[in-house]
């Protein structure tokens, strides 16, 4: 029997970095042994839990980016250096690569975050990337220094308003890099059309890819339920979030729709 | 099942007249919001599937954290979410699309209303048996005391359900009722239901409910300050009073309470379980546990010379 | 306590008027058969101990196996056996003479008589608190529906042993009544004892009873059948239990159920508990638990700048 | 945590020697990694389940050494091959020795069984033994052609009407060898009368010793208290059966009394 105890464990913030207008760092002083991909659960008491992304796990240190969008996130970016939140996890699936790939990461949002915490770990294996980061405008490009300070790492950037590097969508990007070189493996994180269209490119190459999968979630240990991707039926916090293309074909949802906290589909308008 | 991989036991088991090819199913609240994610415990080993409680209309959980686990038992006030019964309607005609295994719907209200309206709308929906819960503590403030606490109370809302079940095209399909541990005594209350309709039996609903405090924060861990308690921790409790209503009542049963293993599963049955439902286990020993119980059970069997196993339901009872 | 060595922190609480030097007690019915195996209990670390539940007569106990463990929780059906009250007086004489924490005489009985002439005899023998159990699950068959079930017979034996203690000379020792979980409302009876006279609870008693089956033998493994579950299973319980009490009535509270750990012992006293009492941990930690788990409440106070342990009594209370 | 699981496990019966008239050995298909001196709980299911000394655990099997002398023990006289008990254990503490030493075995009763398997490795760690076995009459010495077996073990007989070796005590013969030989530690298995008059001697010696306390035992685990001796007020179960010298004699039961299984002094009459 798996003997696990999920217990949130209370940990101080350490440090608080404004990477942009909207998306703060918060770095702990602890480690939750995670992979790159993997989230934690965050929870403030008395407000609510929720699931975010490891942006870096150094095996002492443990950063988290997020973006303020609503009631929790806002919360997260009103505390202060020395608050302390519950932290669980690490839960769900990580990027894998192999020793000399060639990868194309792709991200949107706050999706540079755990492609950065990757693409450290793939450049230290020797793998060389193509980190393609997208944003509407350049200050809110995320992790784009850190980013081209790795080894072995070249950064692409799009804008929506060409105030930094391409402009147009961070997908546009990626197919003049699949034009150019010969990728070994797709990895995404970011608006579900972004990487949809990441998906159905690899897909067209022949390309392997990674996409993480991200759908309301509560627990985190596939009890709940919410999580479940139609067509496969797995939760995505146990088998997600990131999932090889092979797997993201076969759901039914992915593109179409996701469910809310009741389990209702919400379909996706783009 | 001809198209089951052959093993020595016949692991079937009949349950209400419903043929399930092994007594394992998936309890009501674990993994049971989507018919996808039903088909998958399926496909994972389970003989059949139980939904999420069902309500007549949508309904809020509570906020998080909902779950919360330690190596002994699971703590839980999801608050049972629900979308209604049209995402219902829809799920259930998917499932049936999917996957064969029988499909019980449990469904539950906040007063008698509710309950003769969800009983009319999964009539509707033919599943093949009818979960009626009338016991979950974590939602005990809108229960007020749960139903489950009053034998009075408990028949009124069997007798409700069966009869809207009977008006809308339901009667052949099993009734059976889900009890609360929580209670003075469950064997009154498990009578009562009998009396009043019903053709089994699922127990044990959560434990408690019961508390954790992270001492760091001096805080209750769950946003519901309380939440039932499953898991390992409570099986005992659950074989206890299987045996109890089996020997009291004989009726068919869904021993449900901690199960994690294959050797858990038969001291249901033999406390008197037709069918064993699993639910926390799927967190200790993973999605797939359902194919691992019944594996453990095989071999049990073929270690012992038991070539049927619903030859062990309540074999207890013979001993003593 | 002056003879104590230095810690940061000040473990001392005050129950009822007895002061103890750190919290853990140990609970009743655990190596509390003699004087000097309480006495090693204090010297492993306890701030104070319970006797075994005193009979007004001698007791026979159940056949063995009377005890037994999983990694979850222990099942009992030890049967409270007892040799009656002049081994109970020749061990506390003795217990007084080589051990000088508090003592806390835990009684039970049959009938109401019984409680009446184990009241009148523990007066005599003059210990500092007594504890009177109306709640142990698996002497059921004598007890009936036990007394701890209902609210009136509860308030009635504990005016009669409150009574009886006052008549014979023991007006100035704490009577505080020990409850059981299995109950509707463990709250209504926590105030309805209070009102007759108690002045302060202990909560919790073992939990169902529980029933293990061995499924080799078919056979339920404890030989009384069924059996009290203790251990870290029942944490949640016990710790929702004390934060329902405290929350409705602030009387002084022994938490106890699943404590094994500093930890567990504070979160306990965050929900209202001013002493802590520790009984399966025994087992699961060891004899010298009752030191491990001082050592550990002494370190957590000291990593965050807890100077008075008491302090932190129902705390959790403060924060919602 | 401890993390220890004691539900019985179900045997079946492999072999059944007829040692004397009172005692038979049963022999189990499994080990429990039991050493000398401790032992194990035996259940009979709907009967009732009782503490026996191992008196052998070779990694695969099992042996145990029971007198009948009361109902259980009858019981368990009773059961043939194939027949099924319910063991849990090992329980208690163990006898031990050191390389090269010299030892003084004292057994009465069943207690050459359990003091045969610590021979046997005392034996095996290159310890010289002086096994000395007492009983009434030459047919009711235990185990006496297995000790014999055992090279660097000398067994002394003793028996009350002389019909083979010394006729009277075997605390007569521990005696004589102590005035004969060094021994570095008597170890002693028996009734208390006779472990008692060991232990003085031991005492008056100098000499080491451990003993085996026998009290009334019903869990095993240290928790339902019945065992626990006096003056130390440690379980026996869990402290003991095996105490040294020193221990036994901080006892203030030993020799005097025990405790029946409602905790009553029941005072030895000799
Ligand atoms: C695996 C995973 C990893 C994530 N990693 C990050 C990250 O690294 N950084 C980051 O800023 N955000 C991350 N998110 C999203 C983050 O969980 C939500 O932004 C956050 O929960 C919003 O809560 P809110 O109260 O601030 O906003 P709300 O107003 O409640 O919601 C805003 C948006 O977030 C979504 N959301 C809300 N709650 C959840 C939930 N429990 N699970 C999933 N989505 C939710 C809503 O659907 C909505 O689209 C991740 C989500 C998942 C599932
Ligand atoms: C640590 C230990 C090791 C033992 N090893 C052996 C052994 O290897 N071989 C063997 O034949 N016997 C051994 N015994 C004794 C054995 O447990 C008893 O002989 C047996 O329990 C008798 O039960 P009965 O029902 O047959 O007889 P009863 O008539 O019930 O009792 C006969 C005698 O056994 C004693 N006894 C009964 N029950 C217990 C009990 N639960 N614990 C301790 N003593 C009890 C009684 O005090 C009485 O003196 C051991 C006892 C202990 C404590
Ligand atoms: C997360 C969770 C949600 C649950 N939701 C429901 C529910 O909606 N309806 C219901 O009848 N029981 C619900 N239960 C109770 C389970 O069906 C089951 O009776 C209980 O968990 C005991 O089984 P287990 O120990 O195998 O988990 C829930 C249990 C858990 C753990
Ligand atoms: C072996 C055993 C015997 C017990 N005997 C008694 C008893 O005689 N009287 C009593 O009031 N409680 C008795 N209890 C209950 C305990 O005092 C305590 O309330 C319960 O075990 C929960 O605490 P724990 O989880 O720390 O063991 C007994 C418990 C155990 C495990
Ligand atoms: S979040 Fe609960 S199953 Fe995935
Ligand atoms: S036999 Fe129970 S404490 Fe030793």
């Amino acid at each position: 029997m798996k003997i696990i105890n999920t217990l949130p464990r209370a940990v101080a913030i350490k440090k608080i970095i404004q990477e942009t207008e909207q998306v703060k760092t918060f770095i702990f002083d602890c480690s939750v042994g995670a992979k790159p991909g993997q989230f934690v659960n965050i929870w403030i008491p008395r407000m609510d839990e929720k699931p975010f992304s490891v942006a870096m796990d150094t095996g002492t240190e443990l950063h988290i980016s997020i973006a303020a969008v609503g009631p929790f996130s806002n919360a997260m970016h009103a505390l202060k250096v020395g608050d302390k939140v519950g932290i669980r996890g690490p839960f769900g699936s990580n990027f894998i690569c192999e020793k000399g790939q060639h990868l194309a990461l792709l991200a949107g949002g706050y999706g540079a975050a755990p492609l950065y915490f990757f693409a450290y770990e793939a450049a230290a294996k020797g793998c060389t990337v193509e980190f393609i980061v997208g944003a509407r405008r350049k200050d809110l490009l995320l992790f784009a220094d850190r980013i081209s300070a790795l080894k072995g790492v070249r950064l692409h950037i799009a804008t929506n308003d060409g105030s930094a590097g391409y402009e147009g969508f961070n997908t546009d990007v990626l197919k003049k890099i699949f034009n150019e070189e010969k990728i070994d493996c797709v990895c995404t994180v970011g608006p579900e059309i972004m990487m949809l269209k990441a998906m159905q490119m690899a897909e067209e190459k022949g390309c392997a890819a990674q996409i993480s999968v991200e759908r309301y979630m509560k627990c985190g240990l596939g009890v709940c339920g919410n999580c479940c991707v139609d067509g496969l039926g797995v939760p995505s916090c146990i088998e997600g979030p990131v999932m090889s293309l092979e797997k993201v074909k076969k759901l039914r949802d992915f593109g179409k729709y996701h469910r809310d906290k009741l389990g209702k589909k919400q379909y996706f308008n783009f | 099942m001809p198209s089951e991989p052959i093993t020595m036991a016949d692991l079937s088991v009949k349950f209400c007249g419903v043929k399930f090819k092994n007594p394992i199913v998936l309890a009501s609240g674990i993994l049971g919001v989507t018919a996808d994610s039903m088909a998958q415990v399926v496909r994972n080993g389970a003989g059949g599937v139980t939904s999420k409680s069902l309500w007549p209309y949508e309904h809020q959980g509570h906020p998080n954290p909902v779950i919360i686990t330690s190596e002994h038992y699971m703590l839980n006030a999801v608050g049972i979410p629900d979308a209604g019964p049209e995402k219902a309607r829809e799920e259930i005609a998917r499932y049936r699309e999917v996957c064969d295994a029988p499909f019980i719907a449990n469904i539950v209200g906040g007063v008698m209303d509710d309950y003769a309206a969800i009983a009319a709308e999964v009539a509707l929906m033919q599943p093949d048996i009818v979960e009626l819960n009338i016991s979950c503590p974590n939602v005990e403030d809108e229960l007020g005391k749960p139903m489950a606490c009053s034998v009075v109370k408990s028949a009124e809302v069997t007798k409700l359900v069966r009869a809207k079940l009977d008006e809308n095209g339901a009667s052949k399909i099993p009734l059976i009722v889900k009890l609360s541990p929580n209670v003075e005594s469950i064997v009154s209350i498990a009578k009562s239901v009998l009396d009043a309709g019903a053709s089994g039996i699922t127990a044990i609903n959560s434990v408690g409910p019961g508390m954790a405090i992270d001492i760091d924060f001096a805080q209750p861990v769950l946003a519901n300050r309380v939440g039932g308690l499953t898991g390992p921790a409570i099986k005992p409790l659950a074989v206890k009073y299987v045996y109890d209503i089996y020997k009291a009542t004989k009726a068919p049963i869904i021993g449900t309470g901690g199960v994690s293993t294959g050797r858990d599963a038969i001291e249901m049955m033999m406390a008197g379980a037709t069918l064993v439902g699993v639910g926390s286990a799927v967190w200790f020993r993973g999605q797939d546990v359902f194919g691992k119980i019944v594996e453990e059970m095989n071999e049990w069997c073929d270690a012992n010379g038991v070539k049927k196993l619903s030859t062990l339901i309540g074999k207890v009872h013979e001993n003593h």
